[in-house]
């Protein structure tokens, strides 16, 4: 293990660093925005869309980032449709974390118990009203641990960003290793660097879970 | 005595299975309709259909001599002059007490919110929680809750009260703040469809009883009667078991 | 199984291989025509035929495993094959890491590019996309000699040749030997850029230490030579996929 | 020519070989969940413990695999495993151990929060009737919280058959692996066999994991 | 009359919160020692103390003379001779009924199947469930549960038997059934510890009252005294409330 070594590779995996927080960010995004809308489609069970979102959360749920990375990246052109691989890379995670977002919203809404939904109809709210002023605060606030947890699995994902030559950290680690053979310090700053994202993002996040859903429920 | 609620051979089914059978009753103004039963008789399940909660297979519903369309929109802009309490307390966790009682009369019947404000006040002052306005449902105690929740059911000046069980899920030392609450309603003239265990209150309010049993109307009798003189044999063993 | 670190070197070593009947040789399956899987489904290529000869030779079986050009060094290192035999290109880094035997074959870097827009000066492809495989000689050489390439960096092979042909980058650079193999199977594209950088060879490399193999693999490329083995191979092997531009002598060598 | 693309697929050996190669991926996957699942049952009886070190081990452990990604795992093992521990295993071994200490390190915490979530009064009536403490779970928790852990297991071992297509990461002649020596075999009669290659691979895959969320979801309702 | 459990000085605190201070007193064989008090009080802390499922800060318990060395080990020995049920209906739901009341027998005292299973069926003989040995939990009312559960603590022959609350949960029709075995019980010279809101039916059968207040006992009464003449003016508060 030799400090100078990974010294002299630290710019190079700050660059990586970077763009795998961009595109995480990004993903992540596109992600919620998503999953918002297709869980919404299903709430609302508004026809034909709803079985369009069933169809594509078994889809994107049951198939390997990896795979529909391959296939976005290497495929599609041959079909005449080329996208860069930044954009590959973030429709795939957004295509992948949609639908984990969409279960995570769908699961808060569907967690919110009959009796609420009763007792705002018994007050005589409309269902716009009932989403807005029940459904919505509520669901979210259940809906966060699962959010929570999918931005870490999603930031995650971004390490197979590498077999589309996207040079985010994972990719950058192994280019080293390949250029110059020091694998161990690679593989260490490589694990330091997910580790410095995402403990203090977990933490983070658990700490916002317990006070959005102590400030909607008060437990 | 003017009819205000006149129901006529409602019958309901949750699949194959027929939980109201044939149910026919009046309820004037002003009266306390008080409905008794065992367990999975059906009463809660008639109280919901009386607001719609519930849809029904047949059977129809007059309310001030209007009979009822039973669609969505149609309970929806009902349901403003239908007042309903539930056993759980359920009020909504994400808004403070004022919210959640004013939330009905501003959104649905669009109140200033100074006018359903006050009005919440004068409310919350009837029921000893006039301090509490603030404060969020977590922080109260269940009966606390159960009277906010008759509160948001009265700010929006309902023509009828429905109430399902309010006192079954209370410690037994906060069931007696919320049936007074009730009582004096009664004396206010309220009318009230009532469901409960606490067969020594039902007797002190109801102006008549339904006895329910299966999904059947087993009897309707004036409240005077019914627990000293009850015609069927089923009622009398039931009042039986409440007193052990 | 476990085995000790030291045990482990010897693991290697001639007479441990023998003992245990089979070699392990690190080879691609992905380039051809070195190493790689035909449409049967037969590994085969130039890389191949040798390694069968080196293990007929020494009278054991062969167990080959498939690395890609970024973890050759490692799969060595970790003990996962005995020998590399994937054209594996001696330069100055890998000298420190492993011990190189007598090279069998010349290489430099080659570029190409689709015939409609040539490549022909490393000068064009400035601040432009170059398509490589992480880990390879190509690579090398325009990080350290060539800054202002933007370089897209692969895993294996497949995927680099896929992303050109899908026009991801202007051009690709990798050894010109399988280039020349590569346009002749696609000959929309051409080799604009047939040699840049210093000449290279490409060698056996066995673990670091690895005396035993070692002074074996130099005694057997000797001895190859002597019996025009690599000629024949390269008839057989690479002649079939290279174009009129390729000759032998710039691929073998055979007077050392 | 796209659609004259998929007879790659069926053309010689190709589609025995694919399988072939899924067959590798299936059978890491396989062991992967059985032993991560046994281990992981035993690891989350453990995590209910009240032992402090013990839990905070064993926790650490968990969080260990759940923040470095898999791919990274992967190559940790593959390049550092032979080198520190001399323990030298093919690629498709280690990465059986990575899957299965994995699943191990999920599994776990499914199986803690199935036992914990065995209602409270339940191992009260369980100590009460004088059970001791393995008579309580082999008796009473662990039965009861298979059915609270089954729909969260689905998940993870969907999740688990989803990731092995990383096995190409480190050189295992899995599915895509092959695949790739497909597309490069061929790349000259099907210039889209890319397309063909990897829509094929990726419908493998839905073939494989959709059972198992359908079942997460069964499971789920009832 | 010989002393079988004696209590003396249990302190005992969630964390910071004193629960239950310097409780001491005594039950002897055959006895009937009811325990009331609002809700919070910490009857069940109390009762759950007793049978070692609480730790407890200070204080020492006696059983049949012995001192208890509150060691997990001696607890889950002494637990066979201490027969529990609670509130909540907590049958194993992945047992069968037979299998519920026979675990405690069979894995804990080593009897034989054949043995455990006999005395189970006597049992429920008893308690009018003979019939329902091969059903599951789910299959049943809440009171049969309730009956099966304390079946299930009788099973052990336990020397005594701690009920907390045994009836809150039910429906009030199958709350008879219930504490008619309960009564029965005590008939039989069980000796009892009874947590409980059935003001009645306490009055029944209770030898002694333990009446808790905050934690603290406010007075211990003799059974025929306390409902009719408590001695401090909190019971008196109490009983009110108990009995609207
Ligand atoms: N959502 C439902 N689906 C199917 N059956 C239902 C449903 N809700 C209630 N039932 C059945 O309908 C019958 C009547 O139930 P209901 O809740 O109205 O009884 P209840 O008289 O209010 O009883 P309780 O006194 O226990 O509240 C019961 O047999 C019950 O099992
Ligand atoms: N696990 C716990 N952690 C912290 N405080 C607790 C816990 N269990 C009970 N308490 C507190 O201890 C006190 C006594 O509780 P306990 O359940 O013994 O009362 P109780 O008399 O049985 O009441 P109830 O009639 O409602 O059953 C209460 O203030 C309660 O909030
Ligand atoms: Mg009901
Ligand atoms: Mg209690």
């Amino acid at each position: 293990m030799s400090w100078q070594i990974i010294q002299q590779s630290l710019p190079m995996f700050q660059k990586g660093f970077i763009l795998t927080l961009q595109m995480s960010a990004l993903g992540i995004l596109g992600a919620i925005i998503l999953g918002l809308m297709c869980s919404l489609c299903q709430y609302f069970k508004i026809p034909v869309l709803k079985q369009i979102v069933g169809a594509y959360i078994e889809l994107s749920r049951n198939t390997p980032l990896l795979i529909q990375l391959f296939f976005i990246y290497y495929g599609l052109p041959g079909i005449g449709l080329k996208l860069s691989a930044y954009t590959c890379g973030i429709i795939g995670l957004i295509f992948l974390g949609g639908s984990y977002m969409a279960e995570g919203f769908s699961g808060g809404f569907d967690g919110i118990p009959n009796s609420q939904i009763e007792s705002g109809k018994a007050i005589g709210l409309s269902q716009g009203q009932l989403t807005r002023y029940v459904v919505f605060p509520q669901g979210f606030a259940l809906s966060i641990p699962a959010l929570a947890a999918n931005i870490i699995f999603l930031i995650k994902e971004t390490s197979i960003f590498t077999v589309i030559a996207i040079p985010e950290l994972t990719n950058t680690a192994l280019d080293l290793i390949g250029l110059y053979y020091h694998t161990n310090e690679y593989l260490l700053v490589l694990v330091v660097g997910y580790a410095i994202i995402l403990i203090p993002l977990s933490i983070i996040l658990t700490w916002l879970e317990r006070r959005i859903r102590y400030g909607t429920f008060g437990d | 005595m003017t009819e205000l609620l006149r129901v006529e051979h409602l019958n309901k089914a949750y699949g194959e299975v027929p939980v109201l059978q044939d149910i026919s009753f009046t309820v004037n103004t002003g009266e306390v309709q008080v409905v008794l039963g065992p367990s999975g008789s059906g009463k809660s399940t008639l109280i919901r259909c009386l607001n719609g909660l519930e849809p029904y297979q047949s059977g129809t519903i007059y309310f001030q001599g209007q009979k009822i369309d039973p669609t969505p929109k149609n309970w929806q802009l009902l349901r403003q002059k239908i007042g309903m309490v539930f056993q759980s307390y359920d009020l909504f966790p994400n808004l403070n007490i004022m919210d959640n009682i004013t939330l009905g009369p501003i959104k649905v019947q669009k109140q200033s919110k100074a006018t359903a404000q006050k009005e919440a006040l004068r409310l919350l002052d009837t029921v000893g929680l006039a301090d509490y306005t603030a404060k969020f449902p977590r922080e109260l105690s269940g009966g606390q809750k159960q009277r906010i929740a008759i509160v948001r059911a009265l700010a929006l000046h309902p023509d009828f009260m429905l109430f399902d069980e309010v006192t079954a899920s209370l410690d037994p030392e906060m069931v007696r703040g919320v049936l007074e609450i009730m009582a004096n309603l009664a004396k206010q003239k309220m009318t009230m469809i009532v469901v409960t265990h606490e067969m020594n209150f039902a007797q002190q309010i109801a102006d008549n009883v339904l006895f329910l049993d299966d999904g059947h109307i087993l009897e309707s009798t004036p409240g005077k009667d019914f627990f000293t003189n009850p015609q069927t044999d089923r009622a009398k063993e039931f009042l039986q078991s409440m007193d052990f | 199984k476990p085995t000790t670190a030291n045990a482990a070197s010897n693991d290697s070593s001639v007479s441990a291989i023998k003992k245990r009947g089979t070699i392990k040789i690190a080879v691609f399956q992905d380039l051809p025509p070195y190493g790689w899987v035909n449409k049967k489904g037969k590994l085969t290529g130039y890389d191949l035929a040798l390694a069968r000869q080196v293990a007929k030779d020494l009278g054991v079986k062969t167990k080959f495993v498939q690395v890609n050009a970024n973890n050759r060094v490692d799969a060595l290192n970790s003990n996962k094959v005995d020998i590399v035999l994937a054209n594996f290109t001696v330069t100055d880094e890998r000298k420190q890491v492993v011990d190189f035997a007598k090279p069998y074959m010349k290489v430099s870097v080659g570029v190409i590019s689709p015939k409609s827009k040539p490549i022909t000066k490393v000068s064009q492809l400035k601040g432009k996309d170059l398509i490589v495989t992480k880990g390879t000689t190509a690579e090398n050489y325009f990080t350290a000699q060539q800054k202002d390439v933007n370089l897209q960096k692969y895993d294996s092979k497949t995927q680099q040749f896929n992303a050109l042909k899908n026009g991801r980058g202007v051009a690709l650079a990798d050894d010109n030997s399988y280039l020349y193999a590569w346009v002749k199977n696609n000959p929309k594209y051409t080799v604009g850029i047939k040699s840049i950088g210093p000449k290279q060879y490409i060698a056996p490399a066995v673990k670091k230490g690895n005396k035993s193999l070692l002074t074996w693999t130099n005694k057997e490329i000797t001895k190859l030579n002597k019996a025009k083995f690599f000629e024949k191979s390269y008839n057989s092997q690479l002649k079939p996929y290279f174009g009129s531009e390729v000759k032998a002598s710039d691929i073998i060598i055979t007077n050392k | 020519m796209a659609h004259s693309g998929i007879n790659l697929i069926f053309e010689g050996q190709n589609l025995p070989r694919l399988l072939g190669g899924l067959w590798i991926t299936i059978r890491v996957a396989l062991i992967a969940i059985i032993a991560g699942g046994v281990l992981g049952i035993f690891l989350g009886v453990l995590r209910t413990f009240k032992n402090r070190l013990l839990r905070f081990i064993l926790r650490l452990y968990l969080e260990f695999f759940r923040i470095v990604p898999t791919v990274v795992l992967l190559f940790l093992f593959y390049y550092i495993l032979p080198k520190s521990m001399n323990l030298n295993l093919p690629a498709a071994e280690v990465a059986t151990l990575v899957f299965t200490l994995w699943m191990a390190a999920e599994a776990s915490d499914i199986v803690r929060g199935a036992l914990i979530s065995v209602p409270q009064h339940q191992v009260d009536s369980g100590l009460a009737i004088g059970l001791n403490r393995s008579q309580l779970y082999y008796y009473v928790l662990i039965p009861q919280s298979l059915k609270l852990m089954l729909p969260a297991m689905m998940n993870l071992i969907s999740r688990i058959i989803k990731t092995t297509s990383l096995l190409l990461l480190i050189s295992v002649l899995d599915v895509i692996n092959v695949g790739q020596q497909i597309i490069e075999a061929n790349q000259k009669q099907y210039p889209q066999g890319a397309f063909w290659v990897y829509g094929v691979i990726f419908v493998l895959y839905f073939l494989i994991c959709y059972p198992f969320s359908l079942l997460a979801k069964k499971l789920q309702k009832d």
